[in-house]
């Protein structure tokens, strides 16, 4: 493994955990959105130099086209769920959105 | 190429433990929005540049303007937003794990000889976005716009009043 | 082949025309879509039966098709027997959902009801149709978004908090999901499953690369989230408990098993049935039995106990695909379909109850035997037919993943899911005794059976429990015919 | 045409055995209010299937297979000796518990829904004594469990205990017979009955595939530790469900198990390890019910620990794996079918003139109703093992067979018998002779004639089983069996039958002394007591020094005191143990999920470590 195919698969994983521990650490709503949206470049990342190496650069392009989509999608509907939770309890804090137990 | 390709992971990673560890929720996005721009970056340099340019427009910009709204929209008192989060505090031992881990990785790959999997099993094509995208995908094209539609169902479901 | 042609684009076809209509149509007209969406459903179950028949004739195990708008187009989907029978239980589901929102949904939010509906039947029927990775992972998506939105339609609390920890979770899913498909694209350059199945079948020494196995890994994983297998079931019960009922009868009866359990079988069977995989999966199919019935026996609200139900019969489905073969095959596939409509019927009970009593705290309810006969004799045949008690329909299915594991050699778990399932009697028992038997309290005497298409839809589901149950040979031997054994 | 219409009936015979009850069954739901056509209808039924399974049980063996899904499930039915044995007396014992039931529910509501399980159930009884591959039979067998459920449930959804009870104890027991299904298939190699060679039970795997199917076997016919809702059920269920499941049809089916089990699946050694474990446990069980037995005071509960007891005895017989056991067994088990049910019947009779059961609420009923306490007089001697009816002879078979294998066990068997005879000359001198005394003011009289012709008629097969014993163990069993010895006639060890009949003495003057002890039942005997020197003597014995009876009374007590705590014992762990263990880990678990976002994502990506420690585990 060369230098930059190292560098990559070490800031992509790093990436997705830096994505992951923020999603289990933070207690505010939008910075869950953060979150993943760190862990996704991530996999763009790995996409584009997977297509890098085996020479398929259109249908990588067309994978992140479609990935970037849905990202953008899930925003949305994670922005409108927030605002939702925002109007109930006046607060992002997930400490407090805690009914369901058990 | 491949200097400037390393030095963006680097400004990647550095950006994403700002955007992640920042109290502040809006230097948070725009920190996402420089990660985005290095990743389009690395992307145009891997030659995937239709792949850049949504990257650098859609994610860095519609993603940067949603999460700022949806931030705005429900703003807190900024005092209060550091006490109770305390998300400096709670994230603090990130930049340790991920140093950690990096090298662990470094190590793990470079001791078990770990190679990247690809066994020259693909021909190179020369296949565009275009032919792969309309001819080959058209499923995905179909899912794209549902997505889309799907999408713009739920802004009128969760966004209207009551 | 022509008929077959038309039957297989209709699937397409159909849900996407509910969808343009939905999204145009006035508010005023809503029953109008109401009743098209619902024609609709029944439409794709007979389709879907009228296509087992097709193959049967034609003798043939798939068929690809595409829109071929210009020559250049290839075949982006493939029907197979398999298939059909997952079109045919989204279809009785949506039906049934259909029968039970017509009752529960208030009527604001019914419109909104229908288009996400729509979008999520094309997903599930898109899922069952691709023959691509990535295009499973864009539906599987399209099925998750408009899960979320359905879920959080109520916009009460509790339903908003479900659907954000569902969104979190898949979200995860996705991201391990994509990790995978990354490594296993950078290895083979395409994501076909026939491509990857014949590279694995060819060149199984290639592959011993700890990243190929990593993206496999995490491949398994993301579809376990979606499964909603322990351990990363949390998000499972909260969605089912909290969302409209009609939205539970569509997520626990098709969307999880399309998303998940079909997929997994798939992408097992893409990976060339490695042991690895398959000793993971049956595993953590028997801590989600476990688990999932430990969990149900401490549950308070009706639906959160058929929730926890849900992810316990996920273990037997995980059972069912690690011990690989024909038989475990058939015997996951009979038992999607029979917990589709066990399920279903468990959860229009649950509607009904909520329709007539207004509470499902199983505290508050009780002897409503006399007051509610049919909706307590179905559940009770719905619970005997997830407890596996023959002749009804979830005793075969359990017997075939029983017998299939046996001949895998996985004789400990064969016996653990035998044990196990005693726990699944126990907490329908207890279910079943404290809302229908017993005394009937003050407050509920004057309670009345449930009228209209809930009741409709609970007597439908129960006379096709106990019909497939009672006619299991000929659907085996039908089956046998058609080519998917 | 009629000789093509008879080939299709005779190639299909086996079906007609699961098909015909079903359909009738079916019909019997849809006739309401019309007792004679529901009375033609279902005499019409077990006749023919009388008729039919005699035709079977006269005819050579053979077997009709009906192709099905290819693992080893095809259905195959056979007749052979063993299965039309039963069939046909399954069908007999059908025919009088059915003619029973309808007089007894009458014009109640629950009549169609009654008879459309008992019908169900004669399907699933004929199947799983018909089929030959142990898959299909497990169908059949669990359908069993439905109906009984379905029975014990029959409006009576508001104290559903003893269903509950049923079905789990049922259930458990059935899991353990899947178990040994698979146990036995495995190491067959194949799931038909015909083709297994009777595996050898040496090493851990036959030893807990034979006891898993024996259990299975005879917890289906109510012995220990399967037993605690056949009381339960008497409190709850109808009569009718008494006389027909724990009094006939649930003992005919566990017992076909339990002998297929050990003469055709597994090669029991008399005189082995696992034979004396299995004789163990019919004296126990023989010995634990009759003792309960002994201090109930209703009719129905007390007739249910009887009916746990006569399965110790059939336990004791076939454990012993000799001939003279097995045969001793299965006469024993049509014995008890015929005189167990009539009992019931009988205390049905009761019940429906004086609508309760309770001894201490009713007395001395004798003189209204002549021919019921006749029926229970003849079937009360038959089943305390008086000569010469039937009972006697099958316990003297299993008394020789028991006395081959060990004393104790023939010592165990004898108490039994003595507490039997005892608690039955209590029941039947209480509640037929002495003072009429009634719940409440109203004239009884004979039940009607419905309810009499079955019980007079097992009656009669009582006599006639006991004095012409060749037709029931030379035709049928040994015929069923396939025994080359024939063990009818007077039974050739005297000094046995003159032990037995000394037991019965003691029996008899305990009763005696007892009951004049109390006062209760005769006051005869006063004079005697006091008379001027014997009043000394009874005023010592009053408080009980050097009082055999006393002693032994007090002996009694504490066996039946232990006993009880045995009950309580078993009831506790079913009921507290059990439960608590089950919902522990579940308790503990549930803390987990609390709402906490971070603490799902960590339970996600401990999943994906175990994965990877599979993975690794299994790669390297």
């Amino acid at each position: 493994m060369n230098f930059i195919e190292l560098a990559i698969l070490t800031t992509g994983f790093l990436l997705i955990l830096a994505g992951c521990y923020c999603l289990m650490r933070t207690y505010h709503i939008i910075k869950i959105l953060i979150g993943i949206e760190v862990a996704m470049k991530a996999v763009t990342l790995f996409i584009a130099y997977a297509a890098h190496i085996n020479g398929k650069i259109g249908l990588a392009q067309s994978f992140i086209i479609t990935i970037i989509v849905v990202e953008v999608v899930v925003a949305v509907v994670l922005a409108g769920i927030s605002l939702n939770l925002y109007k109930k309890y006046q607060s992002m804090d997930l400490r407090n959105i805690r009914k369901l137990r058990g | 190429m491949e200097v400037i390709i390393t030095i963006c992971l680097g400004f990647m990673l550095v950006f994403a433990i700002v955007a992640v560890m920042n109290k502040s929720l809006l230097k948070s996005a725009i920190a996402l929005a420089l990660v985005s721009i290095f990743l389009g970056v690395i992307l145009y340099l891997l030659t995937a540049k239709w792949a850049a340019v949504f990257e650098v427009s859609v994610c860095s910009g519609l993603v940067t303007v949603i999460s700022i709204s949806a931030i705005s929209l429900t703003h807190e008192e900024k005092e209060q937003l550091q006490k109770k989060y305390m998300d400096k505090r709670r994230m603090a031992m990130l930049p340790y794990l991920l140093i950690l881990c990096g090298f662990l990785l470094v190590f793990i790959v470079l001791t078990a000889k770990i190679q990247l999997p690809y066994d020259q099993l693909a021909e190179p094509s020369t296949e565009t976005l275009s032919e792969a995208l309309w001819d080959n995908r058209q499923a995905d094209v179909w899912g794209q716009i549902i997505i889309l539609l799907t999408g713009a169902f739920a802004v009128v479901t969760l966004f209207k009043e009551a | 082949m022509r008929a077959l042609q038309y039957v297989s684009m209709l699937f397409v076809i159909i849900p996407l025309t509910a969808l343009i209509v939905c999204s145009l149509i006035k508010r005023s007209r809503q029953n109008a879509a109401f009743y098209l969406l619902s024609a609709f459903a029944a439409a794709q179950v007979g389709l879907a039966l009228y296509g087992l028949m097709l193959f049967n004739s034609l003798n043939i195990s798939e068929y690809s098709f595409g829109f071929h708008i210009t020559q250049a187009v290839a075949d982006v989907f493939t029907l197979k027997p398999a298939s059909l029978v997952m079109l045919l239980c989204i279809g009785l589901v949506s039906f049934t959902s259909l029968l039970v929102a017509y009752k529960t949904m208030p009527a604001n939010k019914k419109l909104s009801y229908l288009r996400l509906l729509s979008a999520l039947i094309i997903g599930m029927n898109g899922i069952v149709l691709v023959n691509d990775l990535f295009t499973m992972y864009l539906f599987i998506e399209i099925i998750g978004i408009s899960s979320f939105v359905l879920i959080s339609t109520t916009k009460t609390e509790e339903g908003l908090e479900s659907a954000f920890i569902y969104l979190v979770m898949s979200s995860l899913a996705s991201i391990m999901l994509l990790t995978g498909l990354a490594f296993i694209f950078m290895r083979t350059g395409s994501l076909k499953f026939e491509y990857l199945i014949a590279i694995n079948n060819t060149s199984a020494e290639v592959s011993q690369n700890a990243l190929t196995y990593l993206s496999y890994i995490l491949v398994i994983s993301g579809l376990l989230i979606k499964t909603g297998a322990v351990p990363f079931h949390s998000w499972l019960p909260d969605a089912h408990q909290s969302a409209d009922t009609s939205v539970s009868v569509l997520l626990s009866g098709i969307v999880i098993k399309a998303a998940g359990v079909y997929c997994l079988m798939r992408v097992t069977d893409i990976f060339g049935n490695l042991y690895a995989i398959r000793l993971s999966l049956a595993i953590l199919g028997v801590i989600t039995i476990a688990v999932g019935a430990m969990f149900a026996l401490h549950q308070n609200h009706f639906k959160r106990i058929l929730a926890y139900s849900s992810v316990s019969q996920m273990g037997y489905m995980l059972l069912g695909i690690s011990a690989g073969g024909i038989l475990g095959f058939i015997g996951t596939m009979l038992h999607i379909f029979n917990h589709a409509v066990f399920k279903s019927t468990l959860f229009t009970n649950a509607a009904a109850l909520h329709e007539e009593v207004h509470t499902l705290d199983i505290d508050k309810l009780g002897g409503l035997q006399k007051q509610m006969p049919i909706t307590a004799t179905t559940s009770l045949i719905a619970f005997l037919s997830t407890a596996g008690i023959p002749p009804l329909s979830g005793f075969w299915s359990k017997l075939l993943i029983i017998i299939a594991l046996w001949k895998a050699n996985f004789i400990g778990f064969a016996a653990a899911a035998l044990v196990l399932s005693i726990f699944t009697a126990a907490y329908f028992l207890r279910l079943q005794m404290n809302v229908f038997w017993g005394q009937t309290p003050e407050h509920l005497q004057s309670i009345k059976e449930v009228k209209g298409t809930i009741r409709f839809a609970e007597i439908m589901l129960t006379i096709i429990t106990i019909a497939v149950g009672l006619g299991f040979p000929f659907i085996l031997l039908f089956l046998e015919a058609s080519g998917i054994i | 045409m009629i000789n093509a219409l008879f080939d299709i009936i005779s190639n299909n015979m086996l079906l007609i055995f699961i098909l015909l009850p079903a359909f009738v069954g079916l019909i019997m739901l849809f006739i309401r209010k019309r007792f004679a056509i529901q009375l033609a209808v279902l005499l019409l039924s077990s006749i023919i299937n009388l008729i039919a399974a005699y035709t079977l049980f006269a005819s050579e063996s053979f077997s009709y297979v009906i192709p099905f899904a290819s693992f080893g499930l095809d259905i195959v039915l056979v007749s052979n000796e063993l299965s039309s044995l039963f069939i046909m007396l399954v069908a007999a014992m059908f025919l009088f518990v059915c003619l029973y039931s309808a007089f007894y529910l009458k014009h109640k509501k629950q009549f169609s829904v009654f008879m459309l399980y008992m019908y169900i159930s004669l399907a699933m009884l004929n199947g799983a004594i018909l089929s030959d591959s142990l898959g299909i039979m497990l169908f059949f067998w669990e359908g069993l469990l439905c109906t009984l459920l379905g029975m014990l449930l029959i409006n009576n959804t508001s104290k559903p205990k003893a269903a509950i009870k049923a079905l789990v104890l049922s259930g458990t027991a059935d899991l353990l017979l899947m178990l040994g299904i698979i146990l036995t298939a495995y190491q067959a190699k194949t799931m038909l009955i015909n083709e297994i060679t009777p595996i050898k039970i040496q090493g851990f795997v036959p030893t807990l595939g034979f006891f898993c199917m024996l259990f299975g076997a005879i917890g289906k016919a109510g012995s220990m530790p399967f037993h605690s809702w056949i009381p339960e059920a008497a409190n709850d269920a109808t009569t009718p469900f008494l006389v027909s499941f724990p009094g006939a049809l649930e003992k005919l089916a566990g017992f076909y198990l339990a002998v297929v089990v050990t003469t055709k699946l597994y090669d029991l050694r008399p005189h082995s390890t696992i034979s004396n474990i299995v004789m163990t446990i019919g004296v126990l069980s023989l010995l634990f019910a009759v003792s309960m037995a002994l201090i109930q005071k209703d009719m129905k509960r007390l007739l249910s620990y009887h009916a746990i007891s006569q399965v110790g005895y059939m336990v004791l017989g076939i454990g012993s794996g000799l001939p003279i056991g097995i045969a001793g067994a299965v006469f024993h088990m049509l014995n008890n079918a015929v005189f167990k049910s009539c009992l019931y019947m009988c205390a049905g009779s009761i019940e429906s003139q004086t609508s309760t059961t309770d001894l201490k609420k009713f007395s001395g009923v004798g003189k209204c109703m002549p021919i019921t306490s006749i029926c229970f007089t003849i079937c009360g001697l038959a089943i305390a093992g008086v000569p010469p009816f039937c009972g006697f002879f099958s316990k003297e078979l299993l008394f020789d067979a028991a006395l081959e294998s060990n004393i104790v066990f023939y010592i165990g068997a004898l108490i039994g018998a003595f507490m039997t005879a005892v608690s039955f000359l209590k029941m039947g001198r209480a509640a037929f002779f002495g003072k009429l005394k009634l719940p409440e003011e109203k004239k009884i009289s004979e039940s009607e004639a419905g309810m009499l012709v079955p019980m007079i008629a097992l009656s009669i097969i009582c006599i006639i089983f006991g004095v012409f014993n060749t037709l029931p163990l030379d035709t049928l069993i040994n015929k069923g069996l396939m025994f080359e010895k024939s063990f009818s006639g007077w039974p050739h060890s005297i000094l046995l039958v003159v032990i037995s009949l000394v037991v019965l003495c003691i029996a008899v003057l305990d009763h005696l002394y007892g009951s004049k002890k109390s006062g209760s039942a005769l006051n005869a005997a006063d004079h005697i007591h006091y008379a001027p020197v014997l009043k000394t003597i009874y005023s010592i014995a009053e408080r009980g020094y050097f009082d055999l009876y006393n002693q032994m009374n007090a002996l009694f007590n504490v066996f039946a005191k232990i006993c009880v705590m045995f009950e309580r014992a078993v009831s506790f762990t079913y009921d507290t143990i059990a439960v608590n263990a089950a919902l522990l880990p579940g308790k503990v678990m549930r803390r987990y999920h609390n709402g906490s976002l971070g603490r799902y994502l960590f339970a996600a990506l401990c999943g994906v470590v175990i994965i990877i420690l599979i993975f690794i585990a299994v790669l390297v």
